[in-house]
């Protein structure tokens, strides 16, 4: 009896959803009931990812037979670190079966995408909980296939199929990317279950082991968005229904990040340090690069998936960190790095999924994801506004909420790079560290922007003002914002957990030095520095509760009238004079100039008028991301280059595809003979 | 800026002492006009009523209103009237009465 | 809307409470409703060395939230109606009106469709300082008179030649 | 750009009236103010004519309508007569004179003459707003007068606009990555009510317009119905920090109406109190741009000189600010001579130490320099006038124009201070030569003989120009008199008319926000005299 057995049930589950969902998708009980079994695999998801984190690692089991060690079809595994993962995915898979009827509408569209979505669902599962490299990458590709068909909700919009192929590219590359890494690991240990690799990992030679760890990397950067493999994410989210980019966003680019942790810590550990430094620069470049763009986003989706790419490389620069703990034998802070990563996993998949599902109900309010065509919102949408506002508090980092307490957890194990005994590496960390830092800054200038542009202020459209509440969805976000919630204040159990897990990776019992009281968290070390992210919540919330009681004590004194905010007596405010997305994140535009290039276009109708007879003015200043500008245009250049190139074979001639026929043999005799 | 600050220490104190003590530049500013009742026949009333530029003058049985407050001080009526009208030198005329600013002045020849 | 009984009674207290509540401190904010520039000019120069109303604890100040007294010029041009009542209820109480110069006075221009005429048409007004410009020192008059610290003079002037009270 | 191409080069005045009259009749000369009787048909073909010559240009337009109703029969619009255009051209290459031409528009369109003479723009939108007759093209106007809020019915000078005033065009729209950033009506303590609309990416100045509507108090409006000696006081007063110069305009326009001048002596008395007035401006604009910069101490030293000079002024004339000086025919008052002499030097130089201090202290005129630069083209263009045009180069001076209002300045003539540079510290240092040319000036007058003189105007039926200098620039009036010498159309035109439309332009030219006070320090305009 073993958390696979709850794991099957959600597999089923799925799988009949994506059945409901393909054959009834397109009427509205049908849709219901599709998401009622998704949800229900969600639960079941959620339940048994939550008790392998307890249970720790099971055997490998063959539900098709052939259990044996050079692998059959399917071969199955649950492990602790794959745990959080699913229960993330049961989660947000909850979260989104209560989100999803009242989003979409029932269509044929919606039966395809419903029937995609949850075989998506099930192929994560099925990547989390593969035991053997077969399972695994044809699980893997078979995500990215079904997730490319969520994706492609809307094919008739051609910038939908410009995105969907962004991810589909890129995707396909990684894949091959992961399987030559595979392929080394298998080859160079005669194995193709996981157990056995992992336990054969002596066997690769050093330089294999770096070329397959440097594979992997790249290859599930792909998917987890490192700088500079993130372009498909500004392109897929916005284009994808909001519950589809929450999924993107909450799950699938979390399993790169399960696949780095996989080779970096169990099928290839690479001995020195510099894969952890790779690692780890690289995150950090990722987050300050992914937040630096998000602030020049004007679309919320865009922006949102430009943060993602953020908490990627916060994510990554923790395993990174936790990689170099390790080769420097700091077990402790090698296991609380992991942990304090693991913790972001799971913060960034509740926040980023509610933000993006908010997103949603934005877009179907007002028919626009252009922030400058927004504000207001906080008074016609005001119970979406509260729930959004949690999550905002969360991607920010701010305290009382969870994302808060994973930073500080990955901070307090970064400062101590020190320990490392190496200066060069002690630097590099903090540098890392630093970096973080200007990530963390611009995230809350970024994300006030993000809900105050769009929520506050007055609405700068008719769409904007018009905007009601009735009929959006609730429930799933606001399960999510729970979610945030818990994650924060419950942190003393999800630390504990963490834990347990960070053990089975690390074979390090970190539990009693990390919470050495019930509530009080210790990064590894107990001379270094303390906190309890419950009674800061506690506190916080309190304090709240202070200037109210300080009105309520002053009132019967005080006398008081409320009158109009002082406007300097103009006849009456008008949207176009209030702070806009691009002008509030304008002073990052001057700063930031190098990275940005902006140009700055400006018309003014009285400047080609000769009399200045004023008219409109139109001010602009666009920036094309540098990795587009410098990396992909050229190689899209090449690759049509080429197939320009090669066009000429392909005459339609039927004689001269005879004679490349008789070529190809001709040749093969001739190796033959050789 | 501490060259500015000497600067200004330099050249001392111009400040006046008003309210606590008059100000000599308060003689040569322009005030409303007071009357000579002896000397106000009624065809003066009405010739000065007549330049006044704003509504400070006006006659209502057989008094000259004048209503200070109204009166710019522009000196017409005095030009008017030379012997009629000197200025009264007063400007401290600040009031919380709107009304205490209107006077009657009694017309030569007309009370009663 | 010329002030009645009850009208100049409440003056007289509010002028009470403000002269126990501002009494040593009282900030400004002025008020153009169409003058000529000239009010102005007097105005800025009573910060200037030579008056320094900063002395008397008086001080400008741009935001009407934190005023105190509303200093008015100007023959309240209509157009402008809207942006001084706004400026009039955006200050908190107790607040202190004062009408300056010959314009807010009604001395330059009658009502018409233009203007109001006199301030106290859409303002409720405290004190009056006439003056085509009142020099820096009639408005200091005028500021000391609106807080209790001087006494009017103009109950007591007859504006008869020599003095004689007839 | 379109409007100074040099079609004509530098004709003398004779050549371009022989030539305006050819294309319509020559009505009348008087005293270097010639009037031309233009046909509609030929009003653009006149235009270009005048516009192309390097030497002219257009100092004011103006419309009349043709019937006389008096402030009592308020808001009563103009019956169906045509409406007077007269365009007013300042001629200043060779003899300085001014040039009136006279069209009468039938139908409710005129040609767009700002297309010719961009300087007209400002003009069309007011005509349109008072006369209803617009260009035609149907270009857009800017609302210049009219307050955007409907409640408010105004009275008009003539027809009412076809569609209603909200649909005079309002300035901007927004559009991309700037937003407009709403500053006034009521702004710092003792400034004038008026509205900016600041366009900004969050940095640097986009765009800027101003609404001076606040203050329209309809002033050419009341003075119909007056007679020149009650309108005077309201004229002073339309701007009263050029009082004497916008005094001594409307005054000259009344005299020239009635073929009279001035006695010498008195003329003298006007151009002394004109000088002291521009003494007075110059510093208090030196102060102003002390505060802009926030060196306080310097603003207290020239507030020093300033209080001093007004004192000077009350001492002189009897008033700070020499209200009630200029009477038409003559002057009220005469100067104290003797305390003038004894009292202005003092002041003066207390201006002068300030102004020397400042000239020496780098963070005030680091500030001043490269900031709110205006080209000489662009002032040309736009007809600027004053210290803001001379800073650019033009030698612009209501005060070379002879006769009616410069006697005195023919005896003893100006010496025009110009700079090239065109920027703030351009019209500061042109400030500080006509400060040191006034003083000049005003002791040369007083040695001229002053006294308090006025010569009769006998009512008659005519029109008249007036123009004098003020230290805001050249201010224009146009006076028609009725047979008992009331006023049945009068145009004021103070500098300010002029020189806001020059402002937005300056603050245009890259500058940050934290420039605009100082540009318009430099510029030392007022909201009243805009709004009239």
């Amino acid at each position: 009896m073993n958390p696979l057995v709850v794991l099957y049930g959600a597999g089923g589950a799925w799988l009949a959803a994506a059945l409901a969902g393909l054959l009834a998708g397109s009427s509205r009980p049908g849709l219901r009931a599709c998401c009622a079994l998704s949800g229900l695999g969600g639960a079941a998801a959620a339940a048994g990812g939550g008790w392998s984190l307890w249970y720790g690692n099971t055997p490998v089991v063959a539900p098709g037979g052939a259990a044996t060690i050079t692998g059959g079809p399917l071969q199955l595994q649950m492990t602790s670190l794959a745990g959080v993962f699913v229960a993330l995915l049961g989660v947000v898979a909850v979260a989104i079966a209560l989100y999803a009827p009242r989003y979409h509408e029932p269509a044929r569209g919606t039966a395809l995408y419903l029937a995609s979505y949850n075989v998506a669902l099930l192929a994560c599962l099925a990547v989390l909980a593969a035991g053997g490299m077969v399972t695994f990458l044809v699980a893997w590709e078979t995500m990215s296939l079904a997730c490319y068909l969520v994706i492609l909700r809307h094919p008739r919009r051609d910038e939908t199929a410009r995105g969907a192929f962004w991810f589909l590219a890129l995707s396909e590359i990684g894949f091959l990317l992961v399987v030559a890494a595979f392929v080394i690991v298998s080859a160079k240990t005669h194995a193709t279950q996981l157990d056995v690799m992992a336990a054969r990992g002596h066997l690769v030679p050093g330089g294999w082991r770096a070329a397959a760890f440097l594979l992997a990397l790249a290859g599930f950067g792909f998917k987890a968005g490192l700088v500079p493999l993130h372009v498909w994410l500004p392109e897929a989210h916005p284009v994808a229904p909001a519950d589809g980019s929450a999924f993107l966003s909450g799950v699938v680019v979390k399993l790169g990040v399960y696949g780095i942790a996989l080779f970096a810590f169990r099928l290839d550990p690479v001995s020195g340090a510099w894969p952890g430094l790779v690692t780890m620069g690289t995150g950090a470049l990722t987050a300050a690069i992914g937040i630096l763009y998000a602030l020049r986003e004007r679309d919320i989706k865009r922006f949102l998936a430009y943060s993602t790419v953020e908490n990627t490389g916060i994510i990554v620069t923790a395993l990174g960190a936790a990689m170099v703990f390790h080769a420097s034998r700091q077990t402790a802070l090698y296991a609380f790095l992991l942990i304090a990563g693991l913790y972001h996993v799971a913060n960034h998949g509740c926040y980023k999924t509610l933000l993006f599902l908010e997103a949603g109900v934005v877009e179907h309010t007002t028919g626009t994801r252009d922030m400058d065509r927004l504000g207001g919102l906080v008074h016609r949408l005001p119970r979406s506004a509260v729930i959004a506002f949690t999550g905002t508090l969360g991607i920010a980092a701010l305290p009382p909420l969870n994302g808060f307490v994973s930073e500080w957890l990955i901070f307090q194990g970064l400062f101590q790079g020190f320990r490392t005994g190496s200066h060069l590496t002690a630097i590099l960390i903090v540098l890392a560290a630093a970096t973080l830092g200007l990530t963390g800054g611009l995230a809350v200038y970024a994300f006030v922007r993000g809900f105050g542009i769009p929520y506050l202020g007055m609405p700068r459209t008719r769409q904007a003002a018009d905007a009601r509440e009735e009929g959006q969805p609730i429930t799933g976000p606001a399960l999510l914002a729970v979610a945030c919630a818990a994650l924060a204040v419950g942190a003393p159990v999800v630390l504990t957990a963490l834990s347990r897990t960070a053990r089975t990776v690390t074979g390090t019992a970190l539990g009693p030095l990390l919470l050495p009281g019930k509530l009080t968290v210790i990064p590894a070390h107990a001379d270094f520095s303390a906190f309890s992210p419950t009674y800061l919540a506690v506190f916080l919330v309190a304090a709240c509760a202070v200037p109210v009681l300080i009105f309520l004590a002053g009132r019967p004194r005080a006398a008081s009238v409320s009158v109009p905010v002082w406007d300097g007596g103009i006849v009456r405010f008008r949207p176009r004079m209030q702070y806009s997305a691009m002008t509030f994140s304008a002073p990052t535009r001057v700063t930031f100039d190098a990275l940005y290039r902006p140009t700055v276009s400006v018309l003014r109708a009285s400047d080609d008028d000769p009399a200045g007879r004023s008219g409109p003015v139109h001010y602009d200043a666009q920036v094309t991301p540098v990795f587009e500008r410098y990396l992909y245009r050229p190689v899209v250049r090449a690759v049509e280059w080429l197939a320009d190139a090669v066009r000429p074979m392909q005459s339609g001639d039927v004689n001269l595809y005879l004679l490349y026929v008789f070529a190809v043999i001709l040749l093969a005799y001739l190796l033959g003979a050789v | 800026m501490p060259l500015w600050f000497i600067r200004g220490l330099r050249r001392g104190v111009v400040t006046t002492r008003y309210p606590a003590r008059p100000d000599a530049s308060a003689t040569a500013l322009p005030t409303p006009p007071a009357f000579r009742p002896g000397k106000l026949t009624r065809e003066l009333a009405d010739r000065m009523i007549s330049v006044c530029p704003g509504p400070a003058l006006s006659r209502a049985d057989g008094n000259l209103i004048f209503d200070a407050g109204a009166c710019t001080a522009c000196g017409r009526c005095a030009l008017a009237a030379p012997d009629a009208v000197t200025p009264t030198g007063e400007f401290e005329l600040a009031t919380t009465d709107r009304a205490a600013l209107v006077k009657m002045i009694p017309i030569l020849g007309e009370e009663r | 809307m010329n002030p009645g009984p009850d009208e100049t009674a409440t003056a007289t207290r509010l002028r009470a409470q403000i002269a126990a509540q501002f009494g040593r401190s009282l900030h400004i904010r002025t008020l153009d409703t169409g003058s000529c520039a000239v009010c102005e000019q007097e105005i800025r120069l009573l910060s200037a060395p030579h008056y320094d109303l900063h002395r008397l604890g008086f001080f400008f100040t741009p935001a009407p939230r934190h005023a105190d007294l509303l200093l008015v010029t100007g023959p309240m041009v209509r157009a402008f109606t809207l942006a001084a009542r706004k400026a009039y209820e955006a200050m908190p109480g107790p607040k202190v009106v004062v009408a300056t110069g010959a314009c807010a006075l009604g001395g330059v221009y009658r009502p018409d469709p233009f203007v109001h005429g006199t301030v106290d048409a859409v303002l409720p007004v405290d004190v009056w300082i006439p003056g085509c410009p009142p020099s820096p020192l009639a408005l200091l008059n005028g500021l000391g008179v609106a807080v209790g610290r001087l006494a009017e003079k103009t109950p007591g002037l007859t504006f008869i030649a020599g003095g004689d009270r007839s | 750009m379109t409007a100074v191409e040099p079609r004509a080069t530098g004709r003398t005045r004779d050549q371009l009236v022989s030539s305006l009259a050819g294309l319509g009749s020559l009505h009348a000369e008087r005293r270097g103010v010639v009037t031309v009787r233009i046909p509609a048909e030929a009003l653009e073909p006149a235009t270009h004519a005048a516009a192309g010559n390097p030497g002219v240009r257009l100092a004011d337009m103006f419309a009349e309508g043709s019937q006389e109703a008096s402030p009592q029969a308020a808001g009563a619009t103009a019956d169906s007569d045509a409406t007077v255009l007269r365009l007013v051209w300042a001629h200043e290459a060779d003899e300085p004179g001014y040039i009136i031409t006279e069209t009468e528009i039938e139908d409710e369109h005129y040609p767009p003459l700002s297309d010719i003479a961009p300087a007209a723009f400002v003009e069309e939108c007011e005509i349109y707003e008072q006369f209803g007759i617009r260009p035609a093209g149907g270009k857009p106007l800017n609302r210049v007068m009219l307050p955007p809020h409907n409640g408010i019915e105004l009275p008009t000078l003539g027809h009412r606009p076809g569609e209603p005033p909200a649909e005079v065009h309002a300035p901007h729209v927004v559009g991309g990555q700037a937003f407009e950033f709403p500053f006034g009506p009521v702004r710092q303590v003792g400034v004038e009510s008026l509205y900016y609309g600041l366009v900004t990416s969050g940095e640097e100045v986009v765009d800027l317009y101003l609404f001076t509507w606040h203050k329209h108090r309809g002033v050419e409006w009341r003075l119909r119905g007056k007679t020149m000696h009650e309108a005077i006081r309201l004229a002073e007063r339309t701007e009263g920090l050029s009082a004497v110069a916008t005094g001594w305009a409307f005054a000259a326009a009344a005299e020239a109406a009635a073929g009279v001048a001035p006695p010498a002596a008195a003329a003298r008395t006007r151009a002394v109190a004109l000088e002291l007035e521009r003494l007075y401006n110059h510093a208090a604009a030196t102060a102003a741009l002390c505060q802009a910069t926030g060196l306080s101490v310097g603003q207290s030293a020239a507030e020093i000189a300033l209080e001093r000079l007004l004192r000077v002024n009350a001492a002189t004339f009897g008033h700070r600010y020499l209200f009630g000086v200029i009477e038409p025919g003559g002057v009220s008052r005469a100067p104290d001579a003797e305390a003038l002499r004894r009292e202005l030097p003092g002041a003066y130089g207390e201006l002068l130490r300030a102004t020397d201090a400042l000239l020496r202290t780098n963070s005030f005129v680091d500030r001043l320099e490269a900031c709110g630069v205006l080209t000489a083209e662009q002032a040309s263009r736009l007809g600027l006038v004053g210290p803001v045009a001379r800073a650019t180069g033009l030698a612009t001076d209501a005060r070379r124009a002879p006769v009616a209002a410069g006697g005195p300045y023919t005896e003893i003539p100006v010496n025009i201070v110009t700079a090239q540079s065109g920027d703030v510290f351009a019209r500061f240092q042109v400030m500080l030569g006509e400060a040191a040319e006034s003083v000049r000036l005003v002791m040369e007058f007083l040695g001229g003989g002053t006294a308090a003189a006025c010569n009769l105007v006998p009512p008659r039926a005519s029109t008249g120009l007036g123009w004098a200098e003020s230290p805001r620039g050249e201010v224009l009036a146009w006076v028609a008199l009725d047979e008992d010498g009331r006023v049945t159309r009068a145009r004021l035109r103070p500098g300010s008319v002029r020189n806001w439309r020059g402002f937005d332009d300056a603050c245009r030219s890259q500058n940050v926000f934290t420039d605009i006070p100082i540009i318009e320090a430099s510029f030392w305009l007022t909201a009243a005299g805009m709004a009239r």
